[in-house]
């Protein structure tokens, strides 16, 4: 048979809990009721704090803020199923992730304020910075999981990146490294619909992203981001799989970005609101509250509570983000070698000179405190 | 057989008006008439259709000509540049956008290893006539990787030209130099004098020509080399030199940072023989470095103080609150200058 | 349900002509006997340009040279299904894609001696220049053909790259492009099984690497390479596809790399005689041959007559190639820009100085012509 | 938490021994060292493993330490780079090789964004310590893109240290010092050099400090600032102005091209005050510019005569065959130190 057939897939999509709330019990990933009831906090949480960090990005208090809303379950489910070993690397858009991680959120707002204090992860934890340039951190995470691979402690590395970011050639590097050494990692591609305005059917002209797996022999499977229970499961499964040394997984989460690309951005110049308006419906907190609901896990008093704890966590990461002191813009130098280069300690000084010109030489022992070490 | 045939020029308004235009307008107007003149011009990158661009550079044209002329490409930098290289070099005349300086070091590769080479390997048979623009430089309180300033990797690279205009006179002019240009042109602009600076500009096509520098103002006894939105902060120097010192400062927007129009670079060297260079660069290994090099071969006896550089620190430009300590403000300018005048 | 399939592909593999000679007559391109013996002789050509080639290189006439011993059916035969006026875009090894595509090799030879004047396509061809970075050539390509496009006059882009390069991000963003704007491009993928000492297995973890294709709505196959009929109909065929408006297609050639990755390398360091004794089996031109003597359109004496006429034509390419007067150093400022910049002008004049310095003022009065305009 | 603690140290021969060995060997054993010394030592790039390089320099180190630390990868350098960032973050030690300078821009992005940036941007809580390796330089007859000398757009880029020997002493103990250094480490190796130096090396573990220039030899008239291979033609040219102009020269091989060693560099012009920078790289904005730009601005003074830079011309590398007529010559050396000698 000389025009035959080599090689056959399937690109499944993996729904569990719908829309209006209802759960395909065959497929209920096997979770304690407390990481339920937790996924949905976290979500309730994360929204909350995306509404209030653009409230403080218009009223001038924040700079630039890239927008949640929506995507929670993407963002904060999958984490969960990792250890705090375990290495997360969220996209910039991935606040998310660093919450479900354990990250205090006023460091979130301190780096969205333009302050290098902000990138500050909980101690144990094996977190990495995001990449601004979208899609640089994809071959790196694979990096990390390949030294989980060789230490052999059962170590893995779940990274995110957007629709958009699935069209860079580093995420065709990434996963080719990956299939090839089976590294435990486990890649989610956050598709929120959006490239900025650019829709995604101007990135692949693919069916689905999740197929992109096949040409690298790593698994992918497209899940329902919506759904918190659906993600979770293909989460566990993936990094189930690489902890066994099954390698790597590639996951499409088909979310929607509900809001502007940022806050300096106006997606009414490209999107009409139908298409927003239609994903409402869709909306993860609502229907996992729909589900908590219905298995007598939660109840309206219990969200008036939540919603009572989350403004006085908000208001107290609020508090403690704008009660840090201006940075010393002495520190900008520490922290960039091991020991500081000559040119660095010249430049410092230079630095200082300049301070001393500014404000005379007593400025100097008024700068706020510096944090990192030099030289 | 010539691949690509000179593009058609914009006719000159028959009554051309100055308008007050900002810089990004200027540009904006500039790609206008350009795609207007020669239906070989495109516009590709991200966001530069129906959003018109993140800064509003293509405002307009994506409605204006449509969807195959104004394209928004998949989020891939690669894609953009090596193809905007193939449309060149089939007969088209594409102008790429990065979207920030900060993403550029995706595109070194087609840079480097192609788009100032096809002319001459192809021995003069193919050639690359395209524009690649990016924003440039800091100061907008933009998140990290949105405030660089890459121009020194560029003007390293042999084949191409690089220029950063600094008024909207000069952005119309040469952004139309450079699209006309047989030659592949590298164009930053400087983000934060996008909306700050405002001036007169014609309607209707001109050019600026490229490898001219600007002298800003004229002085005797010391130089300003500089570029992009530093002409801003040199004038502020300036004009303080002026007053506290009484010092009379010329300075020189290089407006074409390759090849540099060393011509008029020496001349006020050899006038003032005292130079100051402001860039936002980190300074170790900076274009401020070729020109501190070229005036020490070329000047050597007419210099009455060391070539003093001003740039950012040689470490990555940190996140905003901190950035107008990383670039050179008006005093760091004026700093140098004193230790040159005085010297 | 839940678990659904939201997207299936088969990859096929093409076979027509067998390495005994048989032929699957239900999937025979209707191609003019003409053209089956072009296919023939120029394979037949290249395979013994390619052996002088390496002969030169051994004794010291020529720079390091990329083997094709193998390859003829997968370089020689796509571009018989363009037209001059298409794109063609070989990898460095392609020296039998230029010479489908008409050029005169001793340009090839002068190439791969080290001088620049060895890039001389035939006038109205519209031939680009491979790239030494490899890969780096796909998203050019990808342009081309975004100009083929515009200018709707059905004109096409065909390029080339290794199983190594496959792993390059360059060929997905190149595929993603072209898969989004439907691109008249044809993408081979030259799978050689080596990327010098790498094996294929060291690249993509998929079965394939047609079903890359996928990942970008863009059509694939997998094709015998060393069968001549099945790499013209799946060219043919994607040029059609091309043409006709219907977008870019990506097609493996699984050939072999029959000797060393080139002149400097020494294949026994890292494979073994066998797998390549395997592939002798499978010789393109074997078969083409047995396929053709079959039809009773070539015979011994046909053969012997080619063997004579070719041994001609190489002496004479490897005579003009070697009749070339030495480079005019000055030459290397020619081109640059369509009017040299100043430091040009500056620095010919310093390596005039230095020829000066060299030889003494009259050197320059002696030296060989200079091709190149300046400035 | 120390993400990564330093690094095991090979064992000192008990009794070392001192053969004569070429540069590569010497590269060779240093990497043999290396891995040896501490497991999180690793190699990637491609045909590093069973072929053990194109040059040889992993030769016989994937059949000793196995295919899980000398890794031969797909062809994709984002992926190699990115993948040992990611593998050096996480507490290995990878030496990852591109195969050519010619194909270190696919690597920019992750060099200019990345490289040198972790540790900062983690606030010194995560480190990248890895070495790159690549070839450098020309004159060896290679193809297109194999003769580069991209070492500017690394100098210019904060967060990372350039070295290169020029020496197989100089190559053994700079390597094994850039695999211990805890910060990355891009590390050039002149392929001209690879058989042709030949030198006296100690067997068992030494380093050579990164950051420290080496005299190659005094001399009271004039400095010649040079580096890799160029060291070798700088001897060339100094031996010919010694007997031809009674010249008296000083050299110093850079050795560490960032950070450079201003102090050897300033001390030799002070004693010399004339200087030659001599290198392969299109002169306009290499690091020839940073290093006269830093003489300028530090011993003017001291100066009897301008700085001459002799590099490549600012036009790409041609094929082979005129290639001895782009990197400069003794000749050319030597005619640019006559002028300062003269001036
Ligand atoms: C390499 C690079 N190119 C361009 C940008 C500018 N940019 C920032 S976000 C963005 C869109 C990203 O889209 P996607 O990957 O879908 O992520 P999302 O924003 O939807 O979360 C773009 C183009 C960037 N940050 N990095
Ligand atoms: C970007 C880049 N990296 C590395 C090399 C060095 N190199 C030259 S050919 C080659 C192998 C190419 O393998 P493949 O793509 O399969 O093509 P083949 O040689 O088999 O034709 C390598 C690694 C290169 N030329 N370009
Ligand atoms: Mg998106
Ligand atoms: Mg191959």
């Amino acid at each position: 048979m000389p025009l035959k057939t080599v090689a056959t897939l399937d690109v499944k999509r993996l729904e569990i809990l719908s829309p209006d709330g209802a759960v395909d019990e065959s497929l209920m990933p096997k979770v304690k009721d407390e990481l339920l009831l937790k996924m949905y906090r976290m979500m309730r949480q994360i929204r909350s704090f995306d509404e209030r960090a653009i409230l403080l990005q218009r009223s001038g208090r924040l700079g630039t803020y890239p927008m949640i809303t929506g995507q929670e379950a993407t963002q904060c489910v999958p984490p969960l199923a990792l250890k705090p070993s375990d290495w997360a690397v969220p996209t910039y858009r991935g606040g998310g992730v660093y919450f479900a991680r354990g990250m205090q959120m006023r460091y979130a707002l301190l780096y969205w304020a333009g302050d290098d204090r902000g990138t500050h992860f909980p101690d144990g934890n094996r977190d990495m910075m995001f990449s601004i340039p979208v899609g640089t951190h994809l071959t790196q995470v694979m990096g990390l999981a390949w030294a989980e691979k060789l230490k052999k402690k059962g170590g893995v590395a779940m990274t995110y990146c957007g629709d958009g970011t699935s069209s860079k050639g580093d995420l065709h590097e990434a996963l080719t490294f990956a299939g090839q050494f089976k590294l435990p990692a486990i890649y989610i591609i956050e598709n929120n619909g959006w490239a900025i305005s650019v829709p995604r059917s101007r990135q692949a002209a693919s069916e689905t992203l999740a197929q992109k797996a096949w040409g690298y022999g790593v698994a992918g499977i497209q899940v329902d981001g919506n759904d918190p229970l659906a993600v979770y499961k293909a989460a566990a499964d993936a990094v189930a799989r690489a902890r066994g040394g099954d390698g790597p997984t590639l996951i499409e989460c088909e979310t929607y970005r509900m809001s502007h690309h940022t806050t300096a951005d106006d997606a009414t110049r490209y999107r009409s609101d139908k298409a927003v308006e239609s994903w409402r419906r869709k909306d993860p907190i609502v229907r996992m509250k729909k589900f908590l609901v219905e298995r007598k896990l939660w109840s309206e008093a219990k969200e008036k509570a939540l919603a009572v704890e989350t403004k006085k966590w908000i208001d107290e990461e609020v508090a403690a983000y704008e009660s840090f002191p201006p940075p010393n813009p002495l520190d900008m130098f520490a922290n960039n070698y091991e020991h500081a280069t000559w040119p660095l300690v010249e430049q410092r000084a230079q630095l200082e000179e300049l301070l001393k010109f500014k404000g005379g030489a007593k400025i100097l022992t008024e700068l706020p405190p510096a944090e990192g070490r030099f030289p | 057989m010539k691949t690509n045939p000179p593009l058609k020029k914009a006719a000159a308004a028959p009554a051309p008006k100055t308008r007050s235009l900002n810089l990004v307008t200027a540009v904006n107007e500039a790609l206008d008439l350009a795609l207007a003149a020669d239906e070989r011009v495109m516009i590709l990158g991200e966001d530069v259709g129906r959003n018109g661009g993140v800064f509003r550079a293509t405002d307009g044209l994506w409605k204006k000509y449509g969807d195959e002329r104004v394209v928004d490409t998949p989020l891939a930098e690669i894609g953009i540049v090596g193809g905007a290289i193939g449309l060149a070099v089939a007969g088209m005349r594409p102008i790429a956008e990065i979207q920030f300086d900060g993403f550029m070091p995706a595109v070194f590769d087609q840079v480097v290893c192609h788009l100032g080479r096809i002319r001459s390997r192809s021995r003069g048979k193919l050639s690359v006539p395209m524009v690649l623009r990016a924003p440039h430089g800091g100061l907008i309180h933009a998140p990290e990787h949105h405030s660089e300033s890459p121009e020194a990797y560029f003007c390293h690279t042999p084949g191409i030209k690089v220029v950063i205009p600094s008024t909207p006179y000069d952005a119309k002019g040469l952004l139309l130099a450079a699209v006309e240009s047989p030659d592949p042109v590298v164009f930053f602009e400087p983000k934060l004098l996008y909306r700050s600076a405002v001036g007169e500009v014609p309607s209707g096509h001109y050019t600026v020509p490229i490898g001219k520098a600007r002298i800003v103002q004229e002085g005797n006894d010391l130089t300003i080399l500089t570029w992009g939105a530093m002409t801003v902060t040199s004038q502020k120097a300036a004009k303080k030199l002026a007053e506290e010192d009484g010092a009379s400062i010329e300075i020189v927007d290089l407006r074409t940072l390759s090849p540099v129009d060393l011509e008029t670079v020496l001349a006020s060297i050899f006038k003032t023989g005292r130079c100051v260079i402001a860039h936002e660069a980190p300074n170790s290994g900076s274009w401020a470095a070729e020109l501190s090099a070229l005036i020490a071969e070329r000047a050597f006896l007419k210099l009455l103080s060391p070539v003093m550089r001003v740039g950012g620190w040689d470490i990555r430009m940190p996140l905003f609150r901190l950035e107008q300590y990383y670039i050179p403000d008006a005093d760091r300018v004026v700093m140098a200058a004193r230790k040159a005048l005085n010297f």
